[in-house]
């Protein structure tokens, strides 16, 4: 029987990545196994990596979507383990459920590298990662010295309670506001990182709430729900609104910048296309990579939210 | 039980009743539909708990929480509507609740297959112990509750209506029963609607009316006449009405009818049914259990769907029976046997379940006419006498009989050409009776054909123009009403020429090994 | 003849004295979950310069703005219950009527009217697909919408890609008609927002076709007692079909009117919103088993969820903690609901 | 007295040629889905070397070890479902149990004994509390647990405070002790997955309890006729709320095995695996109206769901596409199911 899959590469081999590699003459199947693609900064990472291995021809690409399941994600990636893969891409729901089953492919002489969220050991090739805490200091700064540098409120919007990211992206704004003792945070909201929620939260804080200069929102959906809320209640104009995560897509936080709905928004890079970058090295350069890689966040305002978007467009 | 009282929300069903049953006695239960028998016996049963009274049993004074409760001091009952699990097997219903366990504290299924069998062979009925409830007929699972009742070994032994949906032959098997238990002492209270029964196992009886005591009698020496003025208030002169001759035209004709087996089996289904039936007669399907009455009706009612094969002809056009709409398009009425079941929509009003059938004619393209709904409602319970608080009850706080009258009713407000009736007076009083029964007369002066099947030979001939008797499916013989006899029907529905209990169930197990082989 | 007879009185031959209560006075007990949250959102409202801001008339309709979606469901949804279904799939397809409105306004560039007169169908022929599997085929309804829920995601996904597509109003190819954002406003000098007014008026009709057509009779008759039905000449798996299709065709509206609110239709727009229909529907007093319930009793839950959703909000209580809150509370509902009913 | 007794009926010729298939035939068909789904995988299966990858031992006993939880959740379910309820609360008890035990391993040093222990407890007395809610109160199962859903989920957040906490295994204090980790291993020289063998172990168990109890008895009469179990002195109420209680041990035993296998504890954990298990329950052929269902049907469902992620994996199968999927095979199983019961 004709094989399905392109036969490993890597199947009984040392973990030493060099010895066993094939270079520009293999052919490589790259498993990417993500978290949950039901949110938009996920299935954008998704993209990036289906539009980056595009451009290899010796990349074969699969994805598993684990539905913010660890169990399942385990599974996934035990099924990539199952068909052979060559190297793989994860970005983990959660650091410690997915660490074990990490260790296991990196141990059997798969290269791995882990997206957006690290694991909890170091059995890993490569981390690509943006920081949160970072993302939510430069946004506060950007408040304490651009928006309010004379002081004022602002309104919260937060992720998902216990979420990492929501919680790194709360305290960081805290730091980078804290320069600007003016400044004071008179409500705080859970969006669930939805729109819908944003809208809802935030119609409740307007009521709550007569004096609100900034609103800030730990991603642009709930950015833009707390726009809407505001239009509807005829109060757009008297406040600015912040998000994070800037996806390049038509209704992701740079249009909205662009059409002024947001006053800013930082990108959280998904990685997609880094990942890539470091499996081409590995794979068909058989060169040795860093073990990690930070991306910086960029600040997106009106000036450059055009040329921001062309630029990182999947296509 | 003394001076037992309950009320029902807004509704007095028990106003101070006493009853008094002595050891080893039958004691008969009378009264009208909704006069309060049940809920009484529910009082010493432990299901529903008075608002006032005493019960005593043998001098000892008891209240009873709960069911099991009264099971522990030794009262059980059979209940009127059939209480047991559909999905579950015979034997498990019959160890229902109290389940034999083995040394180590589990289910002893060996125990409960043995003490089945010997429970069913203990009220003589053959029947395989290992048998789905729900795949037997109604008249098996009512035996099935009674063997139940009885293997509880109890001092006191409620049956409510337990022979309304047996046949002849079950409520002899029944009836031998009773001096066994009355030697071993248990006293036990019978509920009837049928007179003829009470004059055979009763020994005294109590007649109910409205919620109180409204006699006792002995029923040796007492004419029943006089024991029906008691239940009704006035006597009943005349319990079957005169009838008109039927017209000539035939309403309805049925030719090589046959319906393909289910594929669940387990059904008499028509065979090659041949049966006439004219404008203004009424035609009675007589047949043991299990003959296959119901199916027939079934069929005609279009249940059958493509099932059916031959020619149903109304008024010399062929009809298609497909579905049960069909039939009521073409002019069909029926009410089924098992009201609850089939009949009503128990959480609806009165109102609601009566015009459920006619509400598209009733109707304006779709949206509804209070006004019509409201004057045929009420038309319908003034004509039929239906016993109801108001239009707007619930339909099942209403009394058998007149939950019998509202489905009647329903199919009368689609003026049908033709009435199928399956045992319409199951449950029913004598007074509703014999309203039912003036009711049909009314019907069929009025040119309407009935087709009606009963487990009450009596009433059949008391009614019916002609009667078809089924066996096996099979249309055997059409006797004419006035001439009939019971004797004449039972010998054909029985296969043989004798009537003799030997005779008739050699015949029966020589056809059923025939059958086997 | 020895016979000790009580003389049967004769008056007493009907019994039509009996005390009825009123059925109005528990059609007003539906109520009371409702009006019980109301004053405690009045009490436990934050204060602003002495008015009580629960109570700001802008507060009030923002509540109905932000239940209209759930409404419309559990307005659907009441009927299926009412025939002992069950349709867990009506979020997903208001993610798919979302994501579908977005696609055709702003790709496909279709018409406002054409936009929605598509989505329309599409909600209505999945939700009469699923009735159809259900009432012929005698799959359970909890099972055939659970597949669909998974369906119509899995549908709406591969629609856009994945990704929300983003409403951009203007004239011309690639932007949506100004039209349609109409959904995004309020009318009467923009204090009513335009979905409160839509749920409003869905629920007006449904109110009218509960009481007026014989379709909703029979809806009830299914629920009540299905072969009885069957036996009156109600042609069941048609009415069947019929709920499941309006189920679907109310998540259709509710996915337009979402992705009109939010200037976006997402494939994931929508999640778990089935149980909050159902929850809607339940505290409204609509039994599960069919048969019993009202239309009016589930906008009384609709509006309890949202007061509560809004008190919740306005407090600034720990989402956790409103989590518990919540679960307590719509127990308490259910539970005077089943109190009532036990008492009738 | 005076009365023409109807003579003395002949025996009646009682139908015993009835054709009765044999119930074994029937028991047998609830396979039929499973088999056929297990052949399709076969057939679909990617080989390597000519190796059928399904087959794979390593792989079986992957499918096995990755439906345990559901499996587990699910052999409740089905007690739960044959008593006509529903327990929706499953996957939120199951991240209440996971946080819980991570909690009571890591940050409160409790023993392995006692957090297994403390947590079971804990399950059982959420289940409980459910069940009395709806036995005796008479809330609708649906509505408990849903509320019961979202009080076990905020429960879970308030506890490690919405983090999930990690295991890392050692001796001494802010450690798991080692014993807890052979949850995450294999036995038989490596091969079995403890989860695996701890989900077989339930499963015969509670196809001992169907087939010995007294309990099982009740809780298919309950099912089947609420009224007649009353009647015949079944403690309905009781039963009632041991079924909630064996569900919500169940969920928590899931939960314990969950953490134990992820080496973390989330109160996110479980979420939707709720309706994993009603799927399972009832393509085993179990009746979500209750009286009509087996244990045995319900793993069998278990494992087909189990093949279907599975194989769909191995085919790399897009995640929407598999939605899709998914969700019409699962129609079909519960089709096939529906056909059987209706020619039975
Ligand atoms: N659970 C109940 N709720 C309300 N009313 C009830 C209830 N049970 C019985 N009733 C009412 O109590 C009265 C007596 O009913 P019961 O069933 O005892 O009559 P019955 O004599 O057994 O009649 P039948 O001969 O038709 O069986 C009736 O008016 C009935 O409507
Ligand atoms: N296995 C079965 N599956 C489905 N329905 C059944 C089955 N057995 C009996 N029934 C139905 O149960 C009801 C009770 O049957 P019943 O005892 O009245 O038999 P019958 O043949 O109609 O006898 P009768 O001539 O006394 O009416 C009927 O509607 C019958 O069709
Ligand atoms: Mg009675
Ligand atoms: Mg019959």
């Amino acid at each position: 029987t004709e094989s399905d899959v392109p036969e490993s590469a890597g199947g009984d081999a040392t973990p030493e990545e060099g010895a066993e590699c094939a270079g520009a003459d293999g052919e490589y199947l790259i498993g990417m196994s993500q978290a949950n693609v039901a949110e938009p900064y996920r299935q954008q990472m998704d993209d990036d990596i289906e539009a980056a291995a595009a451009e290899v021809d010796q990349f074969e690409v699969v994805f598993a979507d684990a539905a913010q399941d660890n169990a399942k994600q385990v599974a996934d990636v035990e099924n990539f383990l199952t068909q052979g893969i060559d190297l793989l891409i994860i970005s983990p729901n959660e650091a410690a459920p997915l660490t074990a089953v990490v260790e296991r492919a990196y141990n059997e002489g798969i290269p791995v590298i882990v997206l957006d969220r690290k694991i909890e050991s170091d059995a890993y090739t490569q981390f690509i990662g943006a920081d949160n805490t970072e993302i939510g200091r430069a946004a506060g700064e950007y408040v304490a010295t651009e928006l309010l540098p004379d002081g004022g409120t602002v309104a919260e919007l937060k992720g998902l309670p216990g979420s990492t990211p929501a919680q790194e992206r709360a305290d960081g704004f805290r730091e980078g506001i804290a320069a600007n003792p003016g400044i004071e945070i008179v409500a705080e909201g859970v969006g669930d990182w939805l729109r819908e929620k944003g809208q809802s939260q935030f119609e409740a804080i307007l009521q709550a709430n007569q004096d609100i200069d900034v609103v800030y929102a730990h991603n642009d959906p709930m950015a833009e729900g707390a726009y809407l809320a505001a239009q509807a209640a005829g109060r757009e104009t008297e406040m600015r609104f912040i998000g994070i995560d800037a996806l390049p897509i038509p209704s992701g936080g740079i249009k909205a910048v662009e059409e002024g709905r947001l006053s800013a928004t930082f990108v959280y890079p998904t990685g997609g296309k880094e990942a890539i970058a470091t499996a081409q090295q590995i794979l068909v350069e058989c060169a040795d990579v860093e073990k990690e890689q930070i991306l910086d966040t960029e600040l997106i305002t009106q000036e450059n939210a055009a040329e921001v978007y062309a630029r990182n467009a999947t296509q | 039980m003394r001076g037992i009282v309950k009320h029902f929300g807004g509704v007095h069903a028990l106003r101070g009743v006493d009853l008094t049953v002595g050891a080893g006695e039958v004691h008969a239960l009378l009264g009208e539909n909704g006069a309060g028998k049940s809920t009484l016996m529910n009082v010493l049963s432990g299901v529903v708990r008075p608002d006032e009274g005493a019960i005593e049993i043998d001098g000892e004074p008891v209240a009873f929480a709960t069911p099991a409760d009264a099971q522990a001091a030794g009262v059980a009952m059979i209940h009127q509507e059939l209480d047991l699990v559909p999905q579950a097997t015979v034997t498990e219903n019959l160890f229902l609740g109290r389940e034999p366990r083995t040394r180590f504290r589990t289910l002893d299924r060996a125990a409960m297959r043995r003490h089945a069998r010997e429970l069913l062979d203990d009220i003589g009925i053959e029947l395989s112990p290992s048998r789905t409830l729900s795949s037997l007929r109604v008249g098996e699972q009512q035996m099935v509750a009674i063997a139940k009742a009885l293997s509880l070994e109890a001092r006191i032994l409620v049956m409510d209506e337990p022979t309304s949906a047996l046949s002849d032959s079950e409520v002899e098997r029944l009836f031998a029963i009773l001096p066994r238990l009355r030697r071993r002492g248990v006293g036990v209270v019978f509920i009837s609607h049928r007179m003829d029964e009470i004059a055979v196992v009763a020994d005294r009886g109590t007649v109910m009316r409205d919620g109180r005591n409204a006699g006792t009698f002995v029923v040796a020496e007492t004419a029943p006449a006089e024991v029906i003025r008691m239940m009704v208030g006035q006597p009943i002169e005349q319990l079957f009405p005169d009838r008109e001759p039927p017209r000539d035209a035939v309403r309805l004709a049925v030719r090589g009818l046959t319906v393909a087996e289910h594929p669940g089996g387990g059904r008499t289904e028509p065979r090659d049914v041949d049966l006439e039936v004219r404008a203004g007669e009424v035609v009675g399907l007589a047949g043991l259990l299990g003959a296959g009455r119901t199916e027939l009706l079934d069929a005609l009612f279009g249940l059958a769907g493509h099932r059916l094969s031959g020619t149903v002809e109304l008024d010399g056009a062929p009809v298609r029976l497909a579905s049960p709409r069909d039939a009521i398009a073409a002019g069909i009425g029926y009410v089924p046997e098992d009201r609850r079941v089939s009949g009503l929509v128990m959480m609806e009003s009165v109102a609601a379940n009566i015009v459920l059938s006619a509400l598209p004619t009733l109707a304006r393209a779709g949206w509804r006419r209070a006004s019509r709904e409201r004057s045929a409602v009420a038309a319908s319970i003034r004509d039929l006498h239906i016993k109801t608080a108001s239009a707007e009850s619930a339909v099942g706080t209403l009394s058998g009989g007149n939950q019998q009258k509202v489905v009647f009713a329903r199919h009368l407000l689609r003026e049908p050409r033709l009435l199928l009736l399956d045992d319409p007076t199951r449950g029913v009083d004598i007074g509703a009776k014999s309203e039912i029964y003036r009711l049909l007369a009314r019907l069929a002066a009025g040119g309407m054909a009935v087709l009606v099947a009963s487990s009450e030979l009596p009433e059949l001939l008391g009614i019916c123009d002609r009667i078809a008797v089924l066996r096996g499916g099979r249309v055997v013989t059409v006797l004419d009403g006035r001439s009939a006899t019971q004797e004449a029907i039972l010998a054909a529905a029985s296969l043989e020429q004798h009537t003799t209990v030997e005779g008739a169930s050699t015949a029966a197990r020589r056809e059923a090994s025939g059958r086997q082989g | 003849m020895s016979v000790d007879t009580t003389e049967p009185t004769a008056e007493a031959a009907t019994k039509r004295r009996r005390f009825v209560i009123p059925e109005r006075f528990f059609t007003l007990q539906s109520y009371v979950a409702l009006i019980m949250v109301f004053l405690a959102a009045i009490v436990f409202s934050p204060r602003r310069g002495g008015e009580i801001v629960f109570l700001n008339s802008e507060n009030l309709l923002n509540i109905v703005r932000a239940v209209s979606e759930i409404g419309i469901l559990a307005i659907g949804m009441t009927f299926v219950i009412l025939i002992a279904g069950i349709d867990l799939s009506v979020g997903a397809i208001l993610g798919l009527a979302a994501t579908g409105t977005a696609s055709l306004l702003m790709v496909h560039d279709f018409g406002v009217a054409m936009t929605i007169l598509i989505i329309l169908t599409i909600g209505l022929a999945f939700g009469a697909t699923q009735g159809y599997l259900s009432a012929r085929l005698g799959i359970q309804a909890f099972i055939v919408t659970l597949a669909g829920l998974q369906v119509a995601r899995g549908l709406a996904r591969i629609w856009s890609g994945g990704q929300g597509i983003a409403l951009a109003y203007g004239d011309g190819a690639d932007v949506a008609p100004r039209a349609f954002s109409l959904l995004n406003s309020r009318t009467f000098n923009g204090t009513v927002p335009i979905p409160a007014l839509i749920f409003a008026g869905v629920g007006v009709i449904a109110l009218i076709v509960v009481r007026k057509t014989v379709f909703a009779r029979h809806v009830y008759a299914i629920g009540g007692n299905e072969r009885a039905a069957r036996l009156s000449g109600i042609p069941v798996t048609r009415v069947k079909v019929t709920v499941f299709a309006i189920s679907g065709l109310l998540a259709a509206l509710a996915g337009i009117i979402h992705a009109g609110q939010l200037n976006q239709g997402s494939p994931n727009d929508g999640m778990g919103y089935e149980l909050d229909a159902i929850a809607a529907v339940v505290i409204g007093g609509t039994s599960l088993m069919g048969g019993v319930g009202t239309v009016s009793g589930t906008l009384a839950g609709a509006l309890l969820l949202g007061i509560l959703n809004n008190i919740l909000a306005l407090n600034n209580i720990d989402s956790n903690v409103q989590l518990l809150i919540k679960g307590v509370i719509i127990v308490a509902a259910a539970g005077i609901q089943a109190f009532r009913s036990q008492q009738k």
